[in-house]
């Protein structure tokens, strides 16, 4: 009889169970239901799904849901490219305007022979473990060259040329993986509203006589640019541009600003001008490297 | 890639996909049981006891299997047939189940099942999924004893219950000590990748 | 391939029936019975067989912990029966498992089984004493986790050998550097925490139960 | 007062002397897997312990009043059909197992729905760790350590109550994600130093664990010292001289 009694009490108890957390789980299925937006499915399924990280999302889904959600500009999906904005421009009813490109901007114009204090360093050549390390060089905001950007990049477009990362404006498509691979931060994403835009190149925010000691063109923090033009203002010793006040078309006193700067760290950024591509004519054309596509962004396989 | 047939799923369990050493699966029971070679092959039949029945089970009733209730489909029944291997392991062999202590139900939420049941038997006939089962429960045991095996000759100098190494032999207490596992595991990890790398090495060359 | 990861069902609204959260369960309502009713058949066939080894486990040391009886001529078999004895002592109220064992119905000894603070984790003791419960006939350790190598050797049959013999009248006391007489224990060498901890258990078990089992065993001697 | 003790001792054994990751070995497959950035350890960690805190409580009820060998419920139950005597022998004990892992499994889902709705930012910081919680030793185990307190102990007195329980599996959590963090931590710096090939990603950090599983060891026998300070002196005081210091019964 106990035996009947024992199975009889654990099926019930199963029972109930099973019947108690499947409700509370139905129930919180619909009481929970997110009102997922079916826009954000069909952005994704337009969305070439490779989780590239071009377009400066980590994936193809947070980049739908931000196209959806917070009015993310459609044509930023590099891979993709034309016919992908105009299929994301249509579920969202928009017209597929070209929006404002954001392009990295390296703060330092220090090649290897400017840098002063330099120690020989022969520990792991990334520019995160040089990072750790003190007194490598003289500046500690400066650009440190062991190229982590350069391997960040998916597209090829910034190189370390002569210890000093530089970007390759024509191939850069805006995706910030170099932004963020920098260990000291010294690239940032400025938008261009033109081809060439002014920039600062340097980020030591120490005082004019330490900045002579390590850097034979670091910026000193004399203040001339602030008082010719507006658009610039100093803090720390070390000037920033407004972008958003900055109008192409009326740079009159910024230009001159750039002439005055003493140390010339106000630089144009951009595009190649007809006058430089015009010096490079008669060089001989490098041979074409293909970028070859990494699809994760995170290569945090994670097995089990 | 096709699906593989019952045979390459057998054979893949046991060296090339390994769960332990290969897909880092399981660790958890790998590290704690294996201090002494008893409780490790308990450990390994244990578990090839559970992954046979329930490779079986999950296959034969995969075509009802709701998508989000897939989970706790797949723990309900991990857990009966792990409650059912205790049961036995206690009638049965009990100083066995008292050495084992708490690692036995542990096997509900060993890695290796679940994923099993995810990756093959939930797509696979019985067959392919109980010689899955198979194959992936020796691989399993065969780590579990290499681990066993270094971790019990050089912490006590017995193999199985017989002196190996001379009396004289310090034992290293370390060995059967928790962080004696992560140093073994970590170091025949080690070693199991060296010897692929040179395997692949060769292969190319 | 990592496990699939359990995306949540999202069903848009319009899908009416299949949204009834019972019908989406039946297969884990099913499960559950049918899993149900396997264990607990499972508990009925293997219950006992379970029980009584956790029972022969203890039971088969007690006669180890029984002097052996003093004519040979009684060969009978010692039936043991078990029982929970309440203590409180000092406003705790510490409960311990009686074995009482007798030879055809003549008191042939008490064992007190106990479980203490070790140094690791809990120590479990069976501690045997004689029937006038004045002197410990012997000790044996059930379960230990303490350090394999040092605090282990404990439950090794040379240390845990000085307890026979010891009278259960006085406390004993751990002494290091051999040389062990009357109440004193030898400690293990380097784990003299162990040894320390088992002591204190065999005093608080003897302080405890000692006179209670020596009223029981004068009332029932005839 | 000796409460207070008690559950201080759980407290301190469950994050540190006994800590879930290096000595009972629960839970290594996320401390081997996820503890590539702190931050993302960090989120495993508040996870873990969130789920293993209702994990416990569920698994304290249901053990307390359903399946324990004498749980009251069933006994009343019980008692419906059979006389009371023979109703003592009903025991659900066996369906413990399936308690558990279907109550951690249901409330992983249902933690996952609820932060879904209500912390979308918390839900897409951490919310990925939530399905990879059901198949972590680590809240099992603490509801077997449980468990064990309440059916193991044949001493009523020595049972565990409500607030042991849940102490127990918020500081075996707090323990669980000081030893992801502090793994996270090191791995990080372990990306910039040349790690012979065949050693990278898991044997290295498998070989730091064990080295850091032997700083964790240096805690043995704290619980134990503590305990023999903490015990009240009056408490000895009135036992008579010879007897020594009762220490109360093992947490």
């Amino acid at each position: 009889m106990i035996i009947w009694v024992t199975i009889g009490l654990s099926v019930t108890a199963m029972g109930i169970l099973a019947v108690f957390f499947t409700a509370v789980l139905g129930w919180a299925n619909r009481a929970f239901h997110v009102p997922v937006d079916p826009r954000i499915e069909a952005c994704v399924e337009a969305l070439p799904g490779a989780n590239c990280g071009g377009c400066g999302f980590v994936g193809c889904r947070e980049y739908a849901a931000a196209v959806v959600c917070d009015a993310e500009p459609v044509d930023r999906c590099v891979v993709g490219g034309q016919a992908c904005a105009e299929a994301l421009a249509a579920i969202m009813g928009v017209d597929p305007t070209p929006s404002l490109p954001y392009r990295p901007v390296v703060h330092c114009g220090a090649h290897t022979a400017d840098r002063l204090l330099r120690a020989p360093y022969h520990g792991e050549p990334t520019c995160a473990a040089a990072n750790l390390v003190n007194g490598v060089q003289g500046c500690t905001y400066g650009c440190l060259g062991f190229g982590d950007c350069q391997r960040a990049c998916q597209f090829d477009a910034i190189h370390v040329i002569d210890g000093l990362a530089t970007v390759d404006y024509t191939r850069c498509v805006g995706c910030g993986a170099c932004a963020r691979a920098c260990p000291r931060n010294i690239i940032t994403m400025a938008p261009f509203k033109a081809e060439r835009i002014l920039a600062v190149a340097c980020s030591n925010k120490d005082s004019g006589k330490d900045v002579q000691r390590v850097c034979k063109v670091g910026c000193i923090g004399c203040k001339t640019c602030q008082r010719t033009c507006s658009l610039f203002t100093v803090k720390d010793n070390l000037p920033s541009i407004d972008y958003d006040a900055y109008c192409p078309d009326d740079l009159g006193d910024a230009i001159r600003a750039m002439e005055k700067c003493p140390r010339h760290r106000i630089v144009v950024v951009g595009k190649p001008s007809a006058k430089d591509l015009a010096a490079l004519g008669d060089e001989a054309l490098p041979d074409v490297v293909t970028p070859d596509f990494k699809t994760t962004v995170d290569d945090t396989e994670w097995r089990g | 890639m096709s699906t593989p047939s019952a045979g390459q799923r057998f054979i893949r369990g046991i060296l090339p996909e390994n769960p332990v050493y290969r897909q880092m699966l399981g660790l958890c029971a790998t590290l704690a049981v294996t201090n002494n070679l008893k409780s490790a092959v308990t450990m390994g039949a244990a578990v090839l006891f559970v992954l046979v029945c329930a490779n079986l089970m999950v296959s034969l009733i995969r075509h009802l299997l709701t998508p989000h209730l897939r989970i706790v489909i797949f723990t309900l029944t991990i857990a009966t047939f792990v409650t059912v291997a205790d049961r036995l392991l206690a009638a049965f062999l009990y100083p066995m189940s008292k050495a084992l202590g708490p690692y036995i139900p542990l096997i509900i939420v060993n890695c290796i099942i679940i994923c099993r049941c995810e990756v093959c038997a939930a797509k696979q006939g019985p067959l392919t999924a109980v010689a899955d089962a198979l194959g992936q429960s020796i691989g399993f045991t065969l780590a579990l004893v290499s681990l066993a095996a270094v971790r019990e000759i050089l912490g006590t100098g017995m193999w199985f219950g017989f002196r190996v190494l001379p009396a004289a032999w310090p034992d290293w207490v370390i060995m059967v000590l928790p962080p004696g596992a992560f140093l073994t595991f970590g170091l025949l990890l080690g070693l199991t990748n060296w010897i692929s790398a040179q395997r692949a090495g060769k292969e190319e060359a | 391939m990592p496990p699939a990861v359990a995306t949540i069902d999202t069903a848009s609204p319009n899908r009416s029936w299949r949204d009834n959260a019972l019908l989406q369960g039946w297969l884990v309502l099913l499960l559950a019975i049918v899993f149900g009713a396997l264990l607990a058949g499972v508990q009925t066939a293997l219950g006992p067989a379970i029980a009584d080894n956790k029972r022969n486990e203890t039971l088969s040391r007690v006669p180890q912990l029984i002097p052996p009886p003093d004519t040979a001529a009684t060969s009978a078999q010692l039936e043991v029966d078990t029982r929970m004895l309440p203590v409180s002592s000092g406003g705790r109220t510490a409960v311990y498992r009686i074995h009482r064992a007798s030879r055809d119905d003549e008191l042939a000894g008490w064992v007190v089984q106990v479980a203490g603070q070790g140094y690791a984790d809990r120590i479990e003791v069976l501690l045997g004493l004689s029937p006038a419960a004045d002197v410990i006939t012997g000790l044996f350790v059930l379960d230990q986790k303490e350090t394999p190598g040092l605090g282990a050797k404990i439950a090794e049959a040379p240390w845990r050998g000085q307890f026979a013999g010891k009278p259960a009248a006085l406390p004993l006391e751990v002494i290091k550097g051999g040389g062990a007489s009357g109440n004193q224990i030898d400690a293990i060498t380097g784990a003299t925490i162990s040894s320390r901890a088992v002591t204190d258990i065999v005093n608080r078990t003897l302080a405890d139960v000692r006179d209670q089992l020596a009223t029981d065993a004068g009332k029932a001697a005839p | 007062m000796t409460y207070l003790i008690d559950i201080l001792l759980i407290a301190l054994g469950a994050a540190l002397i006994n800590n879930f990751i290096f000595y009972y070995f629960v839970g290594i497959c996320p401390f081997i897997g996820v503890s590539r950035r702190v931050e993302m350890a960090f989120g495993m960690g508040c996870a873990v312990t969130f789920v293993m805190t209702i994990a416990a409580a569920i698994s304290w009820t249901m053990t307390r009043f359903v399946l324990m060998p004498g749980a009251p419920l069933t006994q009343w139950i019980a008692g419906w059909w059979l006389d009371p005597q023979t109703a003592a022998g009903v025991d659900l004990s066996i369906l413990s197992y399936i308690v558990y892992i279907f109550a951690i499994a249901a409330s992983v889902q249902f933690v996952e729905m609820y932060l879904r709705r209500f912390f979308p930012l918390l839900y897409r910081s951490f919310g990925v760790f939530l399905p990879l919680i059901t198949t972590n030793c680590a809240i099992l185990f603490a509801c077997l350590t449980i468990m064990s307190r309440l059916v193991g102990v044949d001493d009523p007195a020595a049972r565990w109550d409500l607030g042991q329980a849940l102490v127990l599996a918020i500081f075996g959590g707090l323990g669980f994600t000081l030893a992801i963090v502090i793994m996270a931590g090191i791995r990080e710096e372990l990306e910039a130093c040349d790690v012979p090939t065949p050693f990278r990603g898991a044997p290295i950090a498998l070989i730091v664990g064990g080295i850091l599983a032997m700083a964790f060891m240096g805690f043995t026998g704290v619980d134990n010292g503590l305990k023999t300070a903490l015990t009240p002196p009056a408490v000895v005081a009135q036992a008579p001289p010879t007897e020594p210091p009762s220490g109360a019964p093992t947490p």
